[in-house]
């Protein structure tokens, strides 16, 4: 029993203790289940479990700590309406928009934050990480920081923009459908019950083949794919907008189906959107890496996590972490849009619990 | 070298070749002294698709190759020393000129059915691909034969349209199998072969499972008592099938992470030089490739080392712009190793008339892995000779016939022949199919046709020496690297020390030459 | 309108998806650069032996009597056979369909009952600390991309500790429990993409309904929280539930190539790629029409599902 | 004093000083401030208020049960002596449906669509372990009996969308008694329900009242009902008790101003307009319409005339096709036969092929204010799009046209010009649909039940300014609506409806003038009076059984 583990024990259970307490019974349970939890790792792992506790534990604190002091900095900085609604944002969604945030500027700013260019061949393959590479470098001995960084822009660019393609074409369309009704409708639903029944995957793999896999295929291929996604939503929910008075109002007054779907209908139908524009992003996300995955995604020299991932990925067999930060970026920005989108999500749903 | 003095065969000295021949199939025997019979060998291989088939002429990737060698039968393969050795073929013998070749059949040979192998077999084996409207691959191979036909139950007569010194390398060909035939066509559908296993189950594109033949004719081939062979595409899960010991070896290593693979326990990485080589075969009717210089300039623009060390990690050696690897018997090796230097690519492209270049590289990795790195690489060194190179990404699905042989500047790969003959003729010969350079040298040509009928060994050196020459200094392909095999074996396996250096993994023959320790 | 009248009518129109499906494979495979002959010939291709090769196959006839032709066989079950190596289409798909829907199976029979209860037990404690972190876990789960969760997978349970085969080759002489033992890790892999939707779905449709009155009734009937949860709000989730669940189903069977890859599992998404990549068009067509069926099906289940949990479309006035 | 000392004996519900905090946007506040009420054993308590008086709140709150988002901030209840407040859940669950029972405002939404109705039934005394499933099952059907449901017997093996609404409120009842609790709470109970129906609800909860003798809050709005409900009535303002008494002293001389204004409501009556001479066109004439909703004949044959500066109501129940006949004047369903005519000439069928003007000729205003503006949208856009739309206005003549419109609508306009609907009250959100009818200026408006979702105060203001803008602009009004009571205040002529037909037409005074049409006549009669002994005298004369429904075959 060495003295890191007494100290450790001594502050998990202290720290319970003063939860239940003060009768925080949420962080009791937490503290006290992680104490539990380490008494049965410390048994079972040794000291090491405790030291990786330990370390997640603190990482968790610094995170949450990171997320409230920045949404604290967000009260402080935004206009006071939307300041208000940040107030009361759970600490995970601001955890989100930091991260988000992060990503963007990673993004723009990418060729002033990288130390070198996305092609360019700094050192050895594989040369080991030192000051001129903080990461190392890749299988050409370009410096994989700077990859990262451009991979920001990459991947999460196109995810972007291809999302708001999909959303663009399949809202549209949705809303028009649900405003026009009749014959229209249905052809649309046809049209896409079709689409979707084709598997997504195998879909694009032949269209990216046939069009020859260049970013901008790349782009309208995934959008085409996921328009009808998109489409069946935004149809529900303007199928429950279109039943209501005021359109009815509108219809009466003689306006323009293109008035009721840009100004009656949308403004109402934004919330749901916006949500499922957050899951889609991820979707899509994962669909670009797949994709690359394949071969078929984003092409090199261009830096993309998914590939990066790809063509590190035997180097997990020996536990080796390069081709776990693209990854790790990967999954850390769909968490942080998740979040977000959650909040979101429960602003929307005025469901008070 | 002895070895080769056996090869090259002439009536007088017919008696050796019989030796020869009965010498070349106790190679394998001398190899098996000792070898531990039985256990079940898994091998993890890189290829294989759903789409393969047991067609002979359709064999094409590592899985069908390793395949075939190991149900089936040939009439010569290729020792481990690169020497030529008999197999079905007992003896042969060629006329005067090398244009006519008697294979006499080994007696007692016979197919897992049990059926004798006649000369019949042989006939419509070789037919399947010389028919007119045969899809096989191998059609090229066998088109010089102008006739082949049986003489009896155990010989058979090939005439060639021209002598050919180096026939019986032909029959090696992994296209070339001995199949079972029935009233002239053979039968290759039921997957009945020669060699010294059979098969018990293939499921193309994911595994095939053999057992040993027990009444094979080479009781020295084929140690195991099954086979197991797994498509394992993704590198990642190869490597993790080898580590964890879910196969027994692995081809095409990862080269990424091989240094890693290297520090495994019970582990043995294994690479052999090859003479499978990496080439930018620039066209050389179209301009600017028609000039000598430019093609020159290009040639010293590339470095060399660099693309060795960063898309072979090293598993390879420079190449010097001709298809002969360094294993092989005619390599030229006092020809002076060309290596990067920007100053001659300028001086060569001022006598082009120019002082700067910008030339379209098209690449995709169906060329070769790492193509498209390779281009990169190539890019940044021709930049300091003032030699602009834009890559252009092809997609890899129909490289092969929209842009290699197509495109101006492209990248290629050249598995690489034994027979030095054999490689020109294919692929510098002027008018050959697969001529991707469009190269006409007239000096080359008339030497081609020549050394292949010469039958002293001292005068063909000299001249396939010129030739790999001329190919370096006029040729149209640039030719920086010939990349090793590179696979991974369990240590529970007795890997052979000396392995053929014409595929991978011992010349694909593992089957029935290795053994578990 | 009876639940007899739906299910017939969605089969014709599945029927007709089905067609216009095949028909727009066919037009792509048709536009898909180079053909078989030149696929199969790779580099060894000159232009007499694609010649032949495209004679051999038929290839050299116009597109449209070929779809015919093809489309003839199929509708009399015969799906033609593979253009490459000339084994049956059936023959060749039977197997690789069978091991797909097992993972699925596999999968499913994880995935589903684990979300359901978490999602419930999620809405019953919800903004609870169990919601927050089952909710964040999930999150993790389905936000990264499924390759690398499979080979985490493999690095922890295969390569360092060796528990499961990192290789799930399953053959069709093996025993069940082998079967199931091999197939293991990519079925936990899935699980893991799949699990958050459902569960999130779950909890999202169980929560909306508590506020309805005939919840707040129950409750003041003085009946159990779990049994408020289970016996009022459940059931009349059940319908987007259903549904949720039947895509992921759908997802389970059709979207797990790069599963497949990473195990190197023999499922149909290996056959359907290396198909596409050699361009042998009956076997894409087979291919896309089984997973274009078992969407089409999956999704007939769930509505038939929706209606027989809905007393009003089960028990029209 | 020895009254009260029984009394007191027998207390069975004793609220002191209860206060109720609500939770919104992350802030609690008090909508309860202190009310105490005393419940004796067997008696009925008539909480009366307005929407946000809090009468739900406090009903549930005598559970022991506040709803989400809600807390019991400070006082007690106490319940057969038991201090609710403070006790545990478990307890309070115990006590829910065993000894106290909730009858919600709508059965339809409070029974639970997946389940058949005797299995809600038998659910509470089983779960409490009053009776086996057994037992239960055979009270429920002994209930049904009592409540004069249809076939008893088999009623409750069906699910609650096979029910009607009426049925499905008995039903309710019927669940509640199923403990034999001492205390019943009734929240609403006959809101939702068509005059009709409400009479048999009425009379079938206030006989199982007294049957089982079962103490009961009787929350609702409606003064006449709660008059034949309750023996005593509390009135509630804003969370505020105003006064407390017996219901007979209550009615006879209220005290405080409130109460009397709460009274004074039925006073308002617009005196009747001679109806148009002869000869001039009517501004809108229905004639002969049928309509039908696919298969389903939902108009037949109907007619009527609305002339310039005139208040036509159109009476009639749910489903008797008043709504529909709105919807083919607007065009939105086109009729089958007939057609209808607007100054004389014939307008087209659907509204997609009429003309801008004949479209701004006709305005609508709906019955639920929450649905008839666009959420998202500002007042002073909501208003001013028919402007710019029909008259082209713009910039400044469009915001001053807007303010016109918001003071006509008694609506200060710099205060509500950049609000959106969900910052405006009930009453102040139907103001502005009328705004937004009028903006189009039109001669004809269908007020389709515009006061029935409103509080009695509200909605006689709504009532007033339709009234004045018809003077000011001399409008056509089509009215339609079920209350009777608003078809007295304002109406010139009435059309009463029943299943799609016109049943009888004519000027108001004719209409409330014995001898009426049957139908006619029983919906007269079915409208509760002030009279505490207006059911009995009711149910006396017609007959137990010949109530409701009965009475309509």
């Amino acid at each position: 029993m060495s003295t890191f583990a007494i100290v450790f024990y001594t502050l998990m259970i202290a720290a319970s203790c003063l939860a239940a307490y003060y009768h925080r019974r949420e962080a009791f349970m937490v503290l006290f289940s992680l104490t539990l939890i380490s008494f049965l790792m410390g048994l079972l792992g040794g000291e090491v479990w405790l030291r990786y506790i330990a370390v997640a534990i603190g990482l968790l604190y610094a995170c949450g700590g990171l997320a409230y002091s920045f949404r604290e900095f967000l009260v402080q900085t935004l206009p006071r309406d939307i300041a208000k609604v940040m107030r009361n944002a759970p600490l995970t969604a601001s955890f989100g928009l930091f991260v988000i945030v992060v990503y963007i500027v990673a993004a723009i700013f990418a060729p002033v934050i990288a130390p070198f260019g996305e092609a360019e061949v700094v050192g050895s393959s594989y040369a080991p990480p030192d000051d001129t590479m903080i990461l190392g470098g890749d299988q050409l001995g370009r410096d994989m920081f700077s990859r990262i960084i451009y991979g920001a822009r990459n991947t999460v660019g196109i995810a972007l923009l291809t999302t708001a393609l999909a959303f663009l074409v399949g809202s549209l369309v949705g809303l028009m459908a649900a405003t026009l009704g009749g014959w229209v409708d249905q052809v649309c639903g046809r049209v896409v019950d079709t689409l979707m029944a084709i598997p997504s995957l195998v879909f694009a793999l032949l269209l990216l083949t046939i069009v020859g896999t260049n970013v901008v295929n790349l782009i309208l291929v995934i959008a085409l794919l996921y328009s009808p996604v998109v489409f069946r939503l935004a149809r529900a929910v303007a199928g429950n907008i279109v039943v209501m008075d005021y359109i009815e109002a509108a219809r009466l007054r003689g306006e323009k189906t293109w008035y009721l779907i840009i100004s009656e209908i949308l403004p109402n139908a934004t919330a749901p959107l916006v949500a499922e524009f957050g899951l889609r992003f991820c979707f899509v996300f994962l669909a670009i890496s797949a994709l690359s995955f394949l071969g078929l995604g984003i092409q090199p020299p261009t830096a993309d996590w998914g590939s990066m991932v790809r063509e590190n990925a035997t180097l997990i067999s020996f536990g080796e972490i390069t081709p776990l930060i693209p990854a790790a970026a990967i999954a850390l920005l769909t968490v942080a849009v998740n979040f977000v989108v959650d909040w979101m999500l429960h602003l929307s749903s005025g469901l008070k619990e | 070298m002895n070895t080769i003095t056996r090869h090259s065969t002439t009536r007088r000295r017919f008696l050796q070749t019989g030796a020869a021949g009965a010498a070349a199939l106790t190679l394998p025997m001398r190899f098996a002294h000792g070898a531990k019979k039985g256990g079940v060998m898994r091998m993890g291989k890189a290829h294989g698709q759903t789409v393969d088939s047991l067609d002979p002429g359709t064999h094409e990737n590592g899985f069908t190759v390793a395949f075939t060698f190991g149900y089936n039968g040939y009439l010569t393969e290729i020792a481990q020393d690169g020497s030529l050795a008999g197999q079905l073929a007992e003896r042969w013998e060629a006329s005067a000129d090398a244009a006519t070749w008697i294979f006499q059949l080994r007696k007692g040979a016979t197919f897992h059915d049990g059926r004798d192998i006649t000369a019949e077999d042989v006939v419509a084996s070789f037919n399947h691909h010389r028919r007119e409207d045969s899809t096989s691959a191998a059609k090229p191979i066998v088109a010089p034969i102008t006739d082949i036909k049986a003489d009896g139950k155990h010989t058979v007569i090939f005439t060639l349209e021209a002598g050919n010194a180096d026939f019986p390398f032909v029959p090696t060909d992994y296209h070339l199998p001995i199949m079972p035939s029935k009233d002239g066509k053979p039968d290759w559908q039921s997957g009945i072969g020669a060699g010294a296993y059979r098969i018990r189950n293939f499921d193309p594109g994911v595994r095939a499972d053999l057992d040993r033949y027990a009444d094979h004719w080479d009781s020295g081939r084929g140690h195991f008592d099954a086979i197991q062979m797994i498509t394992i595409v993704d590198p990642a899960a190869r490597t993790n099938a080898v580590i964890t010991g879910e196969v027994d070896a692995i081809d095409r290593v990862d080269l990424k992470t091989v240094h890693l693979l290297k520090r495994r326990k019970g582990l043995t990485v294994h690479s052999v030089a090859g003479n499978q080589h990496y080439t930018f075969p620039m066209r050389t009717n179209i301009a600017p490739f028609d000039d000598n210089n430019v093609r020159m300039a290009l040639k010293y623009a590339i470095n060399r080392e660099e693309l060795v060390e960063k898309i072979l990690q090293g598993f390879g050696v420079a190449g010097n712009d001709h298809p002969i690897g360094p294993g092989q018997r005619f390599f030229a090796k006092d020809l002076e190793q060309r290596t990067y230097d920007p100053d001659k690519a300028k001086h060569y492209l001022k006598q082009a008339g120019l002082d700067s270049l910008s030339v379209d590289l098209s690449v995709a990795d169906a060329a070769f892995a790492g193509a498209v790195d390779a281009g990169v690489l190539f890019g940044e060194s021709a930049k300091a000779a003032g030699i602009e190179l834009n890559i252009v990404r092809e997609p890899n699905d129909g490289y092969w016939s929209n842009v290699w042989n197509k495109k101006p500047f492209c990248a290629c790969y050249w598995g690489g022949r034994v027979v030095e003959d054999q490689m020109f003729s294919t692929a510098y010969a002027s008018g050959a199919a697969w001529n991707d350079t469009a190269w006409e040298h007239e000096k080359f040509n008339k030497l081609l046709v020549e050394a292949r009928t010469e039958l002293d060994e001292a005068k063909r050196r000299e001249m396939y020496t010129e030739m790999q020459q001329i190919l370096r200094d006029e040729g149209g392909a640039l030719i920086p690297m010939f990349a090793s095999y590179v696979f991974a074996a369990s240590d529970k396996l007795a890997v052979p020390a000396q392995m053929s250096s014409d595929a991978a993994l011992d010349g694909e023959r593992w089957m029935e030459r290795w053994s578990f320790a | 309108m009876g639940v007899l009248q739906l299910v017939a009518k969605r089969l014709g129109l599945g029927a007709v998806t089905l067609l216009v499906v095949s028909i727009i494979i066919f037009g792509a495979v048709e536009l898909l650069p180079g053909d078989l002959a030149q696929q199969i010939l790779g580099q060894a291709a000159t232009p007499e032996t694609v010649k032949a090769m495209r004679e051999e196959l038929g290839l050299d006839r116009p597109a449209p009597v070929r779809y015919v032709e093809w489309l003839g066989g199929a509708l009399q079950g015969d799906f033609g056979t593979s253009l490459a190596n000339k084994r049956s289409v059936a023959e060749q798909l039977g197997p690789r369909f069978t091991n797909t829907l097992f993972l699925a199976a596999l999968a499913a029979a994880f995935s589903v009952p684990i979300s359901i209860v978490l999602g419930v037990l999620a809405a019953l404690y919800r903004e609870s600390v169990f919601d927050r972190i089952a909710n964040v876990a999930t999150l993790t789960s389905i936000s990264s991309p499924e390759f690398f969760l499979g080979y985490i997978l493999i690095l922890f349970l295969s390569v360092q500790n060796p528990i499961f085969p990192s290789i799930s080759s399953v053959s069709a002489d093996m025993p069940f429990d082998e079967r199931v033992y091999v197939t293991l890790l990519p079925a936990i892999t899935l699980t893991l993409v799949v699990i958050a939707h459902m569960m999130r779905m779950t909890r999202a449709a169980i929560i909306a309904l508590l506020a309805s009155p005939y919840i707040e009734m129950a409750r003041l009937k003085g009946e159990p929280r779990w049994k408020v949860i289970a016996v009022h709000a459940l059931p009349n989730a059940l319908a987007p539930i259903i549904n949720v669940v039947a895509l992921n189903l759908a997802y389970l069977i059709t979207g797990v190539v790069l599963v497949e890859i990473v195990f190197v599992y023999p499922g149909v998404g290996q056959l359907l790629v290396d198909s596409v990549t050699k361009r042998d068009f009956p076997v894409v067509q087979a291919c896309c029409l089984v997973f274009a069926a078992t969407y089409i099906l999956l999704n007939l289940t769930a509505d038939v599902g929706a209606i027989l949990s809905n007393p009003r479309l089960r028990h029209p006035k | 004093m020895s009254d009260q000392n029984d009394a007191r004996k027998s207390l069975l519900l004793k609220i002191r000083g209860l206060r109720i905090e609500g939770r919104a946007d992350e802030k609690w506040f008090e909508i309860v401030h202190g009310v105490d009420l005393d419940l004796h054993r067997g008696e009925v308590m008539g909480l009366i208020g307005e929407s946000g008086a809090g009468k739900s709140t406090i009903g549930l709150a005598a559970m022991g049960f506040t709803r989400d988002g809600c807390r019991i901030s400070a006082g007690s209840i106490e319940f057969d002596g038991m201090e609710l407040t403070s006790s545990p859940e478990e307890d309070l669950r115990m006590l829910r449906g065993a000894r106290i029972a909730y009858v919600a405002q709508s059965a339809a939404a409070s029974f639970n669509p997946a389940h058949k109705l005797i299995d809600q039934h038998t659910a509470a005394p089983v779960q409490h372990r009053i009776k086996t499933r057994k037992e239960s099952e055979a009270d429920a059907m002994e209930l049904y009996r009592r409540l004069r449901l249809p076939n008893p017997d088999e009623i409750g093996f069906r699910y609650p969308h096979q029910v009607s609404g009426g049925q499905l409120q008995r039903a309710m009842t019927a669940m509640a008694m199923s403990c034999r609790p001492d205390l019943i709470i009734f929240d609403e109970p006959t809101t939702a329900l068509d005059v009709t129906t409400q009479i048999e609800v009425l009379a079938a909860i206030r006989d199982i009242v007294d049957q089982f003798d079962t103490a009961a809050l009787y929350i609702t709005h409606d003064l006449a009902v709660v008059a034949q409900m309750a023996d005593r009535i509390k009135v509630l303002l804003k969370g505020d008790e105003v006064e407390e008494a017996d219901t007979r002293s209550m009615l006879a001389n209220p005290k405080e101003d409130y109460t009397k204004s709460l009274w004074a409501v039925r006073s308002f009556q617009r005196q009747q307009k001679p109806p148009a001479e002869a000869g001039e066109t009517p501004v809108i004439s229905v004639n002969g319409v049928s309509a039908s909703y696919g298969p389903v004949k939902v108009l037949e044959n109907v007619s009527f005339d609305i002339h310039r500066g005139r208040t036509v109501a159109v009476v009639g129940e749910s489903g008797s096709g008043k709504s529909t006949a709105a919807r083919c004047i607007t065009g939105l369903l086109p009729p089958t036969q007939g057609d209808i005519r607007h100054n004389g000439q014939v307008l087209p069928a659907s509204f997609r092929n009429r003309s801008k003007d004949q479209l701004r000729q006709a305005q609508m205003i709906y019955q639920m204010a929450d649905t008839a503006l666009n959420p998202k949208k500002r007042i002073g856009e909501i208003i001013g799009r028919p402007v710019a739309f029909y008259r082209g206005l713009r910039g400044a003549d469009l915001k001053k046209r807007v303010d016109e419109l918001l003071d006509q609508i008694e609506l200060e306009p710099s205060q509500y010009y950049h609000r959106v609907p969900s910052e405006l009250s009930g009453g102040q959100k139907q103001r502005v649909g009328i705004a937004r009818a009028l903006a189009a200026e039109p001669e004809f408006i269908i007020c389709d039940e515009v006061t029935s979702a409103l509080d009695q105060l509200v909605a006689e203001g709504i009532l007033k300014l339709l009234d004045r803008l018809q003077e000011d602009l001399n409008l056509a009004y089509m009215f339609i609506t079920h209350d009777l009571a608003t078809v007295r205040s304002i109406a010139d002529e009435v059309v009463v409806m029943k299943e799609g037909q016109v049943v009888e037409a004519g000027p108001k005074d004719e209409m409330f003038k014995p001898p009426h049409h049957e139908y006619t006549d029983l919906l007269l009669s079915s409208v509760p009076e002030m009279d505490p002994d207006w059911l009995d005298g009711l149910l006396e004369q017609r007959g137990v059984d010949n109530i409701g429904e009965a009475a309509r075959k």
